[in-house]
């Protein structure tokens, strides 16, 4: 029996929104999910293998579809985009734009924003020529050249070099803050590259590596012992041209001299932003975003932005997939609170 | 105007051979280096070292045996252990260091401190004839190979007078065993 | 040869590990955020001197300074080695111009007689811009009517006009702000052996002949 | 040409202005006065009129950089001569990247330390000047840019698909915030070049610095500008490169007069003459090559003025 006055629509399929909208609807409330996608996952459908147990993001995706499925207060809308919304006494009545391009009105009562996190356009980094190299290109683009590896199409590389901090932790062309995540994953880069072409040449320019979880550290110690990709101290200073390869100077600061390699591939871990639908939506809820526009919660609070909206996931800050399912799941206890009182 | 300028070091012409060899022949995985520095801030003679011992370990991975075979450190090092003991990754740098210097005086590298190679030998060769140090044999001929023939003298007289120095030329009943274990080792397997 | 030329190191206590410890090096307070540096190397990877001698670290002359270790640099041959291109400086993260760092630490060698032999050639210039409110006149008065000569035949004024005022106001600059004395001060002859600060602890792949 | 670091040509100049004031570079003028008179006819052919000014002197950046004396003479100089523009009321407009930069430079620490612009003010306050910092600086080859399709509309001599490589000097990238271009990968030069006739080449070293730039040419020059320049030009010649253009008269000094030095000490065979960007593009806007003054470099251009069949005489 739906309860009147506790519907919650939550933004964004991906793992943190599924399971705000899962634990709602177990919970005995209406919950809608939308996502803006054909298919509910988000970023982890574009990622192979995960840190850090190397198993298929796609598993943790089927799962949680079918228990979305399987729990029938949660109604899922793909392909659907918010256009705007009134406030109203006890919540909001959004304005949807629905797959087959009519729109729908609907009364919620509480939102929960999951859009997720995108890549920093590093086009900024002339030095790395992003955009004008065709092999120099962010980690999220070089998962889809790793499926492609994977199914055995794209040019065997005999040298694959990724940098670090591109973006993160650089107060002159990029944001000051440490995006949480890439450390781990460009490990895991590293060691899939390294599984696929074992005598690939394989080089990881950092200048810290930040593997603060559980089982995390020993990932990237296998990575580096296991796998022997090679770990390079050094931020990357350039990547030129040379002989149709590209070369890369930098200093290896733990020896304390200058260093060159040249490599197929160059991969750059750029920074982490909110996606640019994260604005428009908190400004039309009326929620404030922080200094680099991601979600800012209330104090003490663990995902609420303001009375009736809440968010979990990348849009608050960069997170694993993992931890962005714990988000979802604080942001569905705070809703059902609400809803319960 | 010769021309050693020096060129960058290209990541891809790093020859694992010496790598290889500390892996194989002494046991030791430097891959397991966390970079952490906590031998060098240890090391007694750390400060002197014109590589400190992360950074040797830094030059293994580099794969640069020149340096390795030509550095200051190799005749300096104390072989103390502490690096050893003080590792996290457990990494046996005195045994590196040995290795190293086996592999120069047997390449014939001119050491950088020769008096302490000579030392080194006169031990090695009082051990081989006699099966144990004499103390006044190594030191005697320590002072006429390197010329200073006067060298502690009057602190071998007050240690005489104190019944410190042992005089007698001691010596191990199976010497010739001792000689046929040297011969065992130092001929074959080092490269 | 007991020694092989390396003077031992003082074990670097961190004797005097004070706080802004750069402010003896920066007073003109031209670097006022040298303690961002991450000691990340990127301007090291870029710099051109860095990959000809490797014993120039600007990532560690920035580090040294900071932990007080200057005086290693004053006496050191690698500080006038610096080009100037600012490379460092676009790439830093944290957009520490490291030029006007060093041009700081040569004026502290100066002042304690190191590094003479490198700024001697430009007194002359110095001397000469007083005269001539310009740089770069050659000396020679062959170099000078050939640039008349040019000048005339692509119809420019022989020599370019610079007044009696300029000339005179500019020299009075140097006169007040007490450079004369400074320029003057430099003894050419005084040619101090300068020693590589960095030379041990470098990998020296420098006989090695690579691609 | 991307991001927001980079100001856009119309943001930077609103408007073509009908004078501007010609900053004398020292070197520009003896060195190389082609590039000064070419600078100049360029600028006539567009009515813009070139006003220079015989009280301005030299900027003093170079000798400041040398560590030949202190920061305070630069400033109060540099403070000096940009209020002799500020009465003029005209923008500054260097040819040569070190004015360039070390203007910029010194004007940004007269501005942001009141200490500094107070002593410079009372020092040349004397002679009745005082600066302001009304005035804004410019580097020449920004009009250039700025003027990008009257220049393409105006190409009497085209270049015939010449293989010209830009070099941008470093004292213009490296002020990194309101340039045209973004340091890391500058493309500008090259689409002037493209507008000109000439095919613009991308060696692997195009943006290594000259060497020469602050003294390192007189201390170190076996030492490390040599190697250094082998290392750039062998990356150019093996590219291909037939012309270099610089917009710095003390690169132009270091590429071209080094050459034959390098030919003898490497046994190389380096022939790239080196102009400056303003000469390239009077000598395709058809000024007389008599006014060039082509006769300053040391690397002769007579092979390149044959392939673009230039009779020498005009």
């Amino acid at each position: 029996m739906k309860q009147a006055g506790k519907k919650a629509m939550i933004i964004g399929g991906g793992p943190a929104g599924m399971e705000a909208a899962l634990r709602i609807g177990q919970a005995g409330f209406e919950s809608v999910l939308i996502e803006k996608e054909a298919a509910l996952g988000g970023t982890i459908l574009k990622l192979c293998s995960s840190f850090p147990r190397w198993e298929s993001p796609l598993e943790l995706v089927e799962e949680k579809i079918k228990q979305l499925k399987h729990c029938s207060y949660v109604k899922v809308m793909t392909e659907t985009t918010v256009i705007e919304s009134r406030t109203r006494h006890d919540g909001y009545s959004i304005l949807l734009k629905l797959n087959n391009g009519d729109t729908t009105e609907l009364d919620i009562n509480a939102v929960v924003l999951a859009t997720g996190f995108e890549m920093m356009d590093v086009s900024i980094y002339g030095e790395y020529g992003y955009g004008i190299y065709p092999d120099v290109m962010n980690s999220l683009e070089f998962e889809t050249l790793l499926k492609a590896w994977g199914d055995g199409m794209g040019k065997t590389p005999q040298g694959v070099a990724f940098f670090k901090c591109v973006g993160s932790r650089d107060r002159s062309k990029g944001y000051p803050y440490c995006s949480k995540i890439c450390c781990m994953y460009t490990a895991k880069q590293a060691g899939l590259v390294k599984d696929m072409f074992p005598n690939a040449k394989v080089y990881v320019f950092y200048m810290d590596y930040r593997a603060s979880g559980k089982g995390y550290e020993e990932f990237v110690r296998e990575v580096i012992e296991k796998k022997h990709v090679r770990y390079v101290r050094g931020r990357p200073a350039k990547v030129l041209p040379d002989g149709g390869r590209l070369l890369v100077r930098a200093e290896d600061t733990l020896i304390g001299i200058p260093i060159e390699v040249t490599v197929d591939v160059v991969v750059l871990a750029s920074a982490a932003v909110p996606r640019q639908e994260t604005a428009p939506l908190a400004a039309m809820f009326g929620t404030k975003t922080g200094e680099y526009g991601f979600l800012e919660q209330k104090r003490f609070s663990l995902a609420r932005a303001s009375n009736r909206v809440f968010f979990a996931g990348g849009c608050g800050f960069p997170v694993e997939a993992p931890f962005a399912q714990q988000q979802g799941a604080s942001a569905a206890v705070e809703v059902i609170e609400l809803f319960s009182q | 105007m010769e021309d050693n300028i020096y060129t960058p070091l290209n990541l891809n012409d790093i020859d694992d051979s010496i790598q290889e060899e500390i892996r194989t022949k002494c046991g030791i995985d430097v891959d397991l280096c966390l970079e952490c520095g906590k031998c060098s801030g240890g090391c007694p003679n750390g400060h002197i070292f014109d590589y400190t011992p992360r950074k040797i370990v830094r030059l293994v991975k580099l794969g640069d045996k020149e340096t390795l075979m030509t550095m200051d450190a190799l005749w300096i090092c104390l072989s103390c252990q502490l690096c050893l003991d003080r590792c996290p990754s457990g990494i046996d740098i005195p045994a590196i260091l040995d290795y190293m210097r086996e592999k120069a005086c047997r390449g014939g590298v001119e050491a950088s401190r020769p008096r302490v190679k000579l030392f080194h030998e006169l031990l090695l060769s009082s051990i081989r004839e006699r099966g144990r140090v004499s103390e006044l044999d190594v030191v005697l001929k320590y002072n006429w190979k390197t010329g200073e023939y006067m060298k502690n003298a009057r602190l071998g007289v007050k240690m005489l007078l104190k019944g410190k120095l042992n005089l007698s030329r001691s010596r191990v009943k199976e010497t010739e065993e001792v000689r046929r274990l040297f011969e065992a080792t130092i001929a074959k397997d080092l490269p | 040869m007991q020694k092989r030329g390396l003077k031992s190191l003082p074990r670097e206590k961190d004797k005097d590990l004070k706080e802004n410890l750069y402010k003896n090096v920066d007073v003109y307070r031209l670097v006022d955020n040298l303690e961002r540096c991450m000691q990340c190397g990127k301007c090291v990877g870029f710099c051109p001197v860095a990959s000809l001698s490797p014993s120039y670290n600007s990532r560690q002359i920035i580090g040294d300074v900071l932990n007080g270790q200057q005086e290693r640099w004053l006496k050191s041959e690698e500080i006038w080695r610096c080009f100037w291109c600012a490379g460092c400086y676009t790439l830093c993260p944290v957009d520490i111009h490291f030029p006007l760092l060093i041009m700081q630490i040569r004026y502290r060698a100066i002042e304690n007689k190191y590094g003479l032999k490198y700024v001697a050639p430009f007194k002359r210039f110095a001397i000469a811009a007083w005269q001539d409110g310009l740089t770069f006149v050659p000396a020679s008065t062959k170099g000078r009517d050939r640039i008349r000569k040019i000048r005339t035949n692509i119809g420019l004024p022989p020599w370019p006009e610079v007044s009696q005022k300029a000339r005179e106001e500019y020299k009075a600059i140097f006169d007040l702000t007490g450079a004369r004395a400074f320029v003057e001060a430099i003894d050419e002859n005084d040619v101090k052996h300068l020693d590589l600060a960095y030379k041990e602890g470098r990998v020296t792949f420098a006989n090695r002949k690579s691609g | 040409m991307q991001t927001e670091r980079v100001v856009n040509p119309e943001e930077k100049i609103p408007h073509i202005p009908k004078a501007v004031f010609l900053f004398r570079s020292c070197t520009g003028s003896l060195e190389y006065p082609g590039t000064e008179s070419a600078v100049r006819e360029t600028l006539k052919i567009f009515g813009i009129n070139s006003v220079m000014n015989a009280d301005q002197t030299c900027c003093s950046g170079y000798l400041l950089t040398c560590s030949v004396h202190k920061p305070e003479v630069s400033l109060a100089a540099t403070a000096r001569n940009l209020a002799i523009v500020e009465k003029t009321g005209l923008d500054t407009y260097t040819f040569c990247n070190g004015c360039y930069g070390y203007l910029s430079e010194l004007s940004h620490i007269l501005l942001y330390h009141s200490k500094y612009l107070a002593m410079a003010n009372e020092l040349i306050g004397r002679w009745g000047y005082r600066y302001e910092g009304r005035t804004t600086i410019y580097h020449i080859q920004e009009m250039w840019y700025r003027l990008k399709e009257r220049i393409a509309a105006g190409v009497m001599r085209p270049l015939k698909g010449l293989r010209v490589a830009a070099h941008y000097g470093c004292h213009y990238l490296s002020r990194q915030y309101g340039i045209f271009d973004d340091g890391g990968y500058p493309t500008f030069h090259e689409e002037l070049i493209e507008s000109l006739g000439g095919t613009p080449v991308f060696y692997k070293e195009r943006q290594l610095c000259c060497g020469y730039s602050v003294g390192r040419g007189f201390t170190h020059k076996e030492v490390l500008v040599q190697p250094h320049l082998h290392k750039k030009f062998k990356s150019a010649a093996e590219a291909g490169v037939q012309l270099m253009t610089t917009v710095c008269p003390g690169c132009n000094v270091a590429l071209d007069r080094e050459q034959p030095n390098l030919n003898k000490r490497y046994g190389e065979t380096f022939n790239i003459p080196v102009i400056d960007l303003a000469q390239v593009i009077a000598l395709a806007l058809g000024v007389p090559i008599s006014k060039l003054g082509f006769d300053a470099n040391t690397v002769a251009l007579d092979h390149i003025l044959k392939i673009l069949d230039y009779d020498k005489g005009i």
